[in-house]
């Protein structure tokens, strides 16, 4: 990856008031975040780290108005809170059991706590990914067979 | 020659290891936990994908995460570092079962040197000289006794079992033996989940030397000199130097050639570490072997002018040895900057780096993950930065240290760098005077 | 050996000599502007002495103020770093009438080598091969069209009196000859006080490749290589290497004993440089000698191992050169870190350092002042740092340099990090395809 | 010098909102000087120069409130304006013409414009410094004999 890229990128997003930031594109894929808004414009600010926000695998859209802000700037549907499903483990995704078989969901699927979404493969090991709520599949936010990182979001579920 | 390695480790390390791929046009990939995010390694590799949560457990020594990461990155080979899944042959084992070539020794290399009473014998079966003690386990207070006379008071009762310092005691005569037989045993076996014990001299002040060796896969090995780590504080280095100041070219020879020998003997390849003990009478004796990069490998590197980690990958990658034994060229010493309060028994003390300043010049460097602003996460080890200086002498290595240390401004948090002032105005650490519990014995402050 | 040295300069070249004077237990005091009061060497020199408004002339060129400062801080000695009083014969001997060591040449071998043509003379004298040219002065047409015809076109008519790149005129035969004669007279007469011209012949495609000399006060004149200079804009030198790429260890040897010849002609005590044209058949010239340490002097000292600056000042105690002819062990190269903007055709850029990184690891070197939040005062010159590498061979030094420069980040003002990294992949520079005028042909950022 | 006592001493300046401050002891002299207080507790702000805040070689003490506030509490007398006389060379500081001759001025002594107030050696040239006010010198801040530095106060005079 271009370094000057990224760091024109974490500029960006420094001297913005955003809270999270990923861009993906070609194959590379950038996740930036962080606690608060920097005060001033320290272009270098690696300074927060994100453990001090953990992000929990699977969590709900905090309220906050500027977290909404930020995502609404962002990422293409939420006006209203949506419930993210993240991959637990680093791996690669696929959205049906097999190559064959019938994906999983579509957006639009209707899903309950406990069925199945997705798998992560990794080391050969199929990781199931369940629901743990009940809702309407909104958006499938990575493509079927491409790497995912731990705690990337997966889907976004919006909760009966 | 390998073309993409990721890279299992955090901190300098991490750094180090992509410096030497980016020399050598190699693409790096480097995973990270949450922690993590927001560091260097992060930042200057060519790729970087999140494995965990904070949590070493769950991610640095998470072995699937690892491989997994390894796969969709599309890697062909995957270096350890120092630490975590360094020195784990099941790790080497499964990195190999996956296709990757893993940067460092065989697996069987890794375990035969990571049980401590394998590694015994396999290097007294090698002609290296050990530390004198019984052969293997005592079953009976008879038979450490005869152990004991025949190798003189005070002994040591270790578990076999044990490990870092643990399960041991020392025995100043008969009586005491009697005495403590049955109780070391016990111990051991409440401990350790194994009675098992075995007996060896204990050793008068003495000294930690170390020798690197290095082999390829074509089985040449060659040592490059030792290193003198005596310096500690509860078994942690603080500071390190190439050469020592106490061994001559001819103890070096017959060092290196025990440690050639030793390395041999496990049919080792790439860079590793046999340390040994060495006693007031210039005695050497098997200590235990890293089978792996060391922390303070720079100073080898700045005595000879090699790099390591480029030889390490060469090596891994199937090229023949490009180094040979020879006399160290410069004095490196090396001091262990690390986030912990000197004044206050040496605390951890992690934090936000709120003003940096490194020094610089001829005969300086520094390797270090650290930024201004760079926030140190609790999880992980608290080493900041490695300052290393060389000069045509111990004594210009020493002076060049201290106007290095002088310069190295870190504010935010309580440093080690206080301490490495004073030693380097320390007469004994002048003189060479420092056997491993130095600092036990003498209050650093004085 | 000399006890405490006032250092009558500034910037990165200031903190390079307080380094060495730490390194050999020698006190330090800095004299610094106004506008240097929050710098590097104010803070880490043992003393500091304000000494006049921003303005060099008031401060750091002003003669009676650093004399008055180094007696009320009762040094022994001044050194004069670069620039500045450097070349300043006056200076050299106000110094010394004052009870000062001097460190650097005695006055005359300043003042015979800062004459363009006394030099030029001194040195073909002794035997260094100089452009040829006119014998001194030409006063005729007549003469200039002899002297032309015996050289051959193109020629260049220069201004005695003239210097830095101005005062010059090329001319292609004698027709041109004949109409610029008169006017290059009247010009030099109303640009530089004097009407004097001489005659050179006009070099093709040249490199500018110089030798380091070391003097002691013995008459003992070894010389340490050349360094490669040739990549410049407008004179002002951006990337230097030791040893040349073109430079066999036979030419090292007929240039070094040239240089030598031309050193022991002025009694030169001291490091110097002897600065040569080269051109396409290999031929070389004396262009200038600078009586001083230069900016490049660290690709030497790495590609030697050496420490010139404190061999200067052993050197100026009275001591014996330490040193020995020998070939080069390392290839070291150093680009010049410069807030300039090379998108803006290198347009000097003042301004506050909001954000810092420097490199690190195995084979890095910096010597630099700035710091996070440092402001760039517009009153000197823009040097920030000098990010020097070095390796077992060329492409080893240049592959350092490449990931240093990436890994090295300055915000808050523009630097020639960018030209720099562009030119490590240049494929001229990396042959080794580099004459003086070769930024003036070739836009860098293709 | 130890330079953790500087940094101690730059970090103490940095907390407090003085904009100069000059420590003299055995042999060492610190002086500090800022444009404006920082806002943040930046440890390490070796940011700001004096230069943007030229000060001429003699001058009047601003009036700003501030300004009045930092001296009241570091030197001795001012709570009303002195003038200043500042030093325009590095130099030796002598009260006198002469070791025997009396000083050209005490603490006391009623001045005017052009009247010779003390003397600054440099290189063998006694500089003489005059006074460019007509006043009542308040205090002499450099003792005879000790070494000056550019633009250093010399003394303070109460103007009439």
């Amino acid at each position: 990856m271009d370094l000057n890229y990224l760091r024109k990128i974490l500029k960006i997003f420094d001297q913005s008031s955003l809270t999270d930031l990923t861009i993906e594109e070609e194959g590379i894929k950038i996740s930036l975040s962080r606690k608060a808004p920097v005060q001033n414009n320290q272009a270098y600010t690696l300074g927060e780290q994100v453990v001090q926000q953990p992000r929990v695998s699977i969590q709900t859209v905090p309220e906050e108005p500027l977290a909404k802000e930020a995502d609404k700037s962002l990422s293409t549907p939420p006006t209203t809170t949506y419930h993210k499903i993240n991959s637990p483990i680093v791996g690669t995704f696929y959205r049906a059991p097999s190559p064959e078989a019938e994906p999983f969901v579509e957006v639009g699927s209707h899903v309950v706590p406990g069925q199945t979404l997705c798998i992560v493969e990794a080391m050969k090991v199929m990781n199931e990914i369940e629901s743990d709520i009940a809702g309407t599949v909104v958006e499938i936010l990575v493509e079927n067979g491409k790497p995912v990182e731990y705690n990337q979001t997966l889907m976004l579920i919006k909760p009966d | 020659m390998i073309k993409k390695i990721l890279i299992a480790n955090r901190g300098e390390i991490a750094l180090r290891i992509i410096r030497a791929c980016k020399e050598l046009g190699i693409k790096t990939v480097v995973v990270y936990s949450e922690a993590d995010a927001l560091s260097l390694p992060v930042k200057f590799a060519d790729e970087a994908v999140c494995i965990g949560p904070p949590s070493p457990a769950k991610s640095y020594l998470y072995i699937p995460a690892i491989i997994s990461a390894a796969q969709i990155t599309n890697c062909d080979a995957i270096h350890p570092g120092y630490g975590f899944l360094a020195e784990n042959a099941t790790f080497a084992e499964i990195c190999e079962a996956s296709g990757f070539i893993f940067i460092g020794p065989k697996p069987d290399s890794i375990s035969r040197m990571g049980n401590k009473s394998v590694a015994k014998e396999t290097m007294q079966k090698a002609g290296v000289p050990v530390i004198p003690g019984s052969n293997g386990i005592v079953h009976s207070l008879d038979e450490a006794i005869s152990v004991a006379e025949e190798i003189g008071y005070p002994i040591i009762i270790k578990a076999a079992a044990g490990g870092g310092g643990r399960g041991m005691r020392v025995v100043h005569d008969r009586e005491e033996l009697a005495k403590s037989f049955g109780i070391a045993k016990a111990e051991a076996g409440s401990f350790f989940g194994s009675p098992d014990v075995y007996i060896e001299k204990l050793l008068g002040k003495s000294r930690h030397i170390e020798v690197q060796v290095l082999g390829d896969k074509f089985g040449n090995i060659i040592h490059l000199n030792e290193r003198e780590c005596s310096l500690q504080r509860r078994h942690q280095k603080l500071i390190e130097e190439a050469p020592s100041p106490v061994v001559t070219p001819e103890l070096r020879r017959r060092m290196g050639e025990a440690a050639i020998a030793g390395a041999r003997a496990v049919n080792y390849i790439g860079p590793g570490t046999i340390e040994f003990l060495v006693d007031q009478d210039v005695n050497f004796y098997f200590m235990e072997m890293n089978t792996r990069i060391q922390v303070e490998h720079p100073v080898t590197e700045e005595s000879l002018c090699v790099d390591l980690i480029k030889e390490q990958i060469r090596i891994a990658s199937g090229e023949h040895l490009s180094l040979t034994i020879q006399e160290p060229k410069f004095h490196s010493i090396e001091c262990r900057i690390i986030a912990e309060d000197p004044y206050n028994d040496f605390r951890p003390s992690p934090g936000k780096i709120t003003s940096l300043h490194f020094p610089g010049g001829h005969g300086v460097r520094i390797d270090s993950h650290i930024y201004q602003e760079y926030v140190i996460p609790p999880y992980y080890d608290s080493l900041l930065a490695k300052l290393i200086t060389w000069g045509r002498s111990r004594e210009e290595a020493i002076v060049k240290m201290k106007r290095a240390l002088e310069e190295f401004v870190i504010e935010g948090v309580p440093t080690t760098i206080p301490f490495h002032l004073k030693m380097m105005e320390n007469p004994d650490f002048l003189a060479g005077n420092i056997d491993t519990k130095y600092l036990e014995r003498v209050d650093w402050q004085k």
